[in-house]
């Protein structure tokens, strides 16, 4: 008998707890050439902003041990050729519900992006990701005080239908003030973490590598910083967590959800690997057996017990 | 596009040192992913996070030639490398140089030569004669003389220092050789790149570089603007038009 | 003709600017049994308490990828057993101001402890640790506050004469407020960072790693972290530097004064390899040679020309 | 104390399994530092951040023995060595047994066994004829009872299924043989060194294990709170006295 690897994020139900995350994965479609992507819990599709954005100038990329700072900025589209072109694409590939992953620079903007998501059928849940300067506060993120995001979860929520699931940014003193935030705003669930704000710099030139001087450091090196915030969260509210941050293998997975996530996103391990998240995938069900566990479910907040 | 097959695992049959930091290194395995010169591979390096990108020099059924210069910790492992050693990679990626019958001039610059032998090669094979006009900064770092010569009898050289064939650039020779009306294709620093299309009366295909997080299209690290709209590097790329580049957001 | 190596953290003139984390280095002497400790630019010794402190239960160290976590809670003998016993030891084998790294658990401690360390002539400067617990404040960290920071380093400029140095947690939001604050309460220099809070789950029983669940997660990993921290203060403050965080080879320390600092404090290098800060100096003359430094004082702040 | 050797290089000699997840190797090399039974090396593993601590099971002027189970990804690692293979390590740590004319009794359990079997060779050399109490699971994962009995005539054996000797603890073996009166070296589970001292009417020389940072007294990553106030596991121990301990806070 194998492991059940079913699990819930509410009332959304995922055959496994595998989804690539947001910026890591295009919008999906171009994996379809790798693998079938049928084969995932869910997948969360770029960043999209209710105007097309290209981003940051290059270099937008910078290694580290371990891990990768991005300063990509956002490039995308807009809300709306994602819905015209993109999903569709994805359509033809892809079978279950996705992740709308939204990014704005004002409450309107968040507001009239999620709203055109929230009727696309696809769409399983709307992650709002707060990580974004707030322009109208002189650029310091949404994500980083509490009232500010408690406000921005409830203007969503008043708009929409959908789950709507707050993704964190992990550059904050108090993880559990900005979740309990969401909680009070009526958020459906948590999404975290998202990038460390990292630096680079030229040993040549003495210049910072990427363009933008700092941009979003990820992968293996920030799991015990990610582990840690889901551990913290995951005592402070009862809504169901996305677990992210340095996951690249099946280990990682289950460590994850022993800390509180109920499923967890794979980010800069796609970039390293197209087959990432199906190797993790081919390996759950042996490390399962080997750990004794029957069902993924049951080990969800593990740490906590 | 079924591309289930781009992981691959090659094995070393040669790595030989052709100027002071530049070498070239052959290596045997599944070629069948690469369509085009100028596509590339991005190679795992142990203990390090990125993969990186070379181009493809040139290739057969059976191996493919990569030319690298030691540019850090990546490449310098890479130089260590000898027969029978392993390298794992993510092959064929990039949209690559297309062969056309009215291009016949190839301008390529120090590192950025390479892609542009195997692109020669496609095109003496396609019944065209190129004319090849090649840069480097003086004689000690010409490589590859001899193979482009075999390809084609119009190969001139420029070196910085005038310590080979004309003094000067790329640029020079193009102006004295009077090959500013021909369409071309060209790699090398993008200093040399500007020049070209600047100097040029026609367009190139360029191949461009750019710091990439997948080298496969998944992560938008490697975007440019174009007046195409945005263009990543690794995919729909590393060859643009030079009518599309915007040369002041570059 | 080789690279000058010396720097200044402000009065206080260094060798060279490689100087072993407190804590990771005990109170210095047992690694005169592996190197001439007088190669060393200063040593920070192991963050002393007024009282002595036993710290935390075992397991207090977990594994992580390229890095540790360390819930040591700073053991120590209290100050007056370290000015009696420990110091007369470095001295015999160290003879160069050290670096005296203060905790505590409310203004009074740390302020007494300080003054102890002020008087003694080994002493070149007062590195102060707030990232421990406010125990007046519920447990958050007297370096997540600006205003406590600011208070706390008045009260110890005032009541000491060496120069202070204010050792800030990254765990914040904002580190340029924090830092601003030391200026202006007259610190003399800043280090950063202290360690990341970070967590990990064992594999087989789900349960922290650590007794204490998380701990400070140190080493390469989190190196972009500090370092885009260091390049953030040094462009709002105008005090000199100790970048500390994932310091393990010479080209991380030229990196490191890229980004701002005048010296840097190698941390969990040492616990990894006891020789990691001779082989530190004994590459880097020959990395400025590669890299064209004639002074190292020429290349702090690089990248912000 | 010069430690300026701490860092030492080994060569595997032979790497072979005893038991299902235990295994034995022999490295080759300088082991000029190992000064007493009971002493640990903390071996480098690749792409890990921190050694792994292995003790001393045996060694003499040019080689020494270490016997690990396999208990995670390090360990593992270290069972696909093969003769030939480099080693990196710190040797020679820790306080180690010390040897005493009226302390006879040995006392063992599982992967606590092999710093024992060194201790037995040195009491034996010293002219201390041991008696050996040996604890395991069961009669697969008895391992070295012939190397023990070829330095004493006293070596018992139990398993907690019965499969091999006496079925139960080392706790019932020191009880049925009336061994509870002699002082005594002990290395094995933490519950079992705490039955043993609840057991033992006089005093032992006890091994203890803690996760470490440095291995060498830097990081106070190891230490506990005794009676003597806090050790270091890697530096005042690991070996400690049963009469310093203090049960209720290990
Ligand atoms: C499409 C493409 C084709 C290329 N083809 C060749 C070739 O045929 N021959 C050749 O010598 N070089 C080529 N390069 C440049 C080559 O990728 C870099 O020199 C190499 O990545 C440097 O790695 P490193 O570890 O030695 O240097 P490091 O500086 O240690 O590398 C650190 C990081 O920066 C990246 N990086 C550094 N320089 C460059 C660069 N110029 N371009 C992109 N990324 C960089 C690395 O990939 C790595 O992620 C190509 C680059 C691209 C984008
Ligand atoms: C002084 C001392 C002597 C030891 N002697 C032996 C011996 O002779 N034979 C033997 O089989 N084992 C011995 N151990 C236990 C051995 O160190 C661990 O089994 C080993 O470190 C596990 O590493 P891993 O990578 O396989 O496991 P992982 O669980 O993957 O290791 C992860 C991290 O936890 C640490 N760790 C895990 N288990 C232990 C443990 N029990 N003790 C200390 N650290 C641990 C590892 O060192 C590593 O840092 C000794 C431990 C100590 C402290
Ligand atoms: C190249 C890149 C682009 C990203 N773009 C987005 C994005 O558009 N929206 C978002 O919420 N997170 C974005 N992220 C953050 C990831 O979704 C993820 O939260 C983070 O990288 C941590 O996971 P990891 O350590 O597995 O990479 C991006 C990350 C990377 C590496
Ligand atoms: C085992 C250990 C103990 C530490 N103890 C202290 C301490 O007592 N006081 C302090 O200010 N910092 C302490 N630190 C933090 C280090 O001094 C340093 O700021 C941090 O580890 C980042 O540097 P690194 O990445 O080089 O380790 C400790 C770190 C480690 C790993
Ligand atoms: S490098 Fe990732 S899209 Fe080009
Ligand atoms: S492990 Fe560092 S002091 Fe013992």
């Amino acid at each position: 008998m194998g492991c059940d690897l079913r699990v819930n994020l509410g009332k959304i139900k995922l055959d496994n707890p595998v989804i690539p995350a947001s910026g890591t994965f295009g919008f999906g479609y171009e994996f379809a050439d790798f693998y079938d992507l049928d084969i995932l819990g869910s997948i969360a599709i770029k960043g999209t902003t209710l105007n097309a954005r290209f981003g940051n100038p290059t270099p937008r990329i910078a290694e580290c041990d371990r891990g990768m700072i991005n300063a990509v900025g956002l490039q995308n589209p807009g809300v709306e050729k994602v819905l015209e072109e993109e999903l569709p694409k994805l359509k033809q590939v892809f079978h279950k519900p996705i992740i709308a992953n939204i990014a704005g620079s004002s409450f309107a903007d968040y507001i009239a992006c999620a709203v055109a998501f929230d009727k696309a059928e696809m769409v399983g849940i709307l992650e709002i990701n707060i990580s974004c300067p707030n322009v109208s506060k002189g650029g310091l993120s949404f994500g980083s005080d509490p009232q500010t995001v408690k406000e921005l979860t409830q203007k969503i929520k008043q708009a929409v239908k959908k789950p709507v699931f707050m993704k964190l940014s992990p550059n904050v003193t108090d993880i559990v003030a900005i979740a309990k935030a969401c909680e009070e705003g009526g958020a459906d669930g948590i999404s975290l973490i998202n990038t460390l704000l990292g630096a680079r710099f030229d040993l040549r030139t003495g210049k910072p590598i990427v363009h933008n001087i700092m941009g979003g450091f990820s992968g293996p090196a920030i799991k015990p910083v990610a582990l840690r915030m889901v551990y913290q969260v995951y005592e402070a509210v009862s809504l169901p967590i996305i677990g992210i941050g340095g996951i690249s293998e099946a280990e990682d997975v289950i460590e994850m959800m022993y800390a509180g996530a109920s499923a967890v996103e794979i980010g800069a391990a796609n970039c390293t690997d197209p087959f990432a998240c199906k190797k993790i995938l081919d390996d759950l069900p042996e490390l399962c057996r080997r750990l004794g566990i029957g069902s993924l479910k049951s080990i969800i907040g593990k740490a906590h017990q | 596009m079924d591309r289930t097959n781009i992981k691959q695992k090659y094995e070393v049959v040669s790595n030989r040192k052709l100027s002071s930091d530049l070498y070239e290194m052959t290596l045997s395995g599944d070629t069948s992913m690469i369509a085009k010169p100028g596509q590339f591979i991005n190679i795992t390096i142990p203990n390090h996070f990125l993969k990186r990108p070379i181009s493809i020099a040139d290739w057969d059924d059976e191996k493919m030639v990569i030319i690298y210069r030691i540019a850090g910790k990546g490449t310098k492992w890479l130089s260590l490398l000898t027969s029978g050693d392993k390298l794992e990679c993510l092959s064929g990626l990039g949209n690559g140089f297309t062969v056309e019958n009215n291009r016949r001039l190839i301008i390529g610059g120090g590192a950025g030569v390479p892609p542009l032998y195997g692109l020669a090669k496609r095109m003496v094979t396609a019944g065209i004669k190129p004319i090849v006009i090649l840069g480097f900064r003086n004689a000690d770092e010409i490589f590859y003389l001899a193979e482009f010569k075999a390809l084609s009898d119009e190969v001139y050289v420029a070196t910085d220092d005038g310590s080979f064939g004309q003094k000067g650039t790329v640029c020079d020779l193009l102006t004295v050789r009077g090959l500013t009306d021909i369409p071309y294709y060209a790699c090398g620093p993008l200093a040399m790149l500007k020049s070209v299309c600047h100097i040029s009366q026609t367009n190139g295909q360029l191949s461009l570089e750019e710091r990439m997080g997948c080298g496969f299209g998944a992560c938008m690290g490697c975007s440019i603007k174009t007046k195409n709209g945005p263009k990543r590097i690794c995919k729909e790329g590393p060859v643009l038009s030079s009518e599309e580049l915007l040369w002041d957001v570059i």
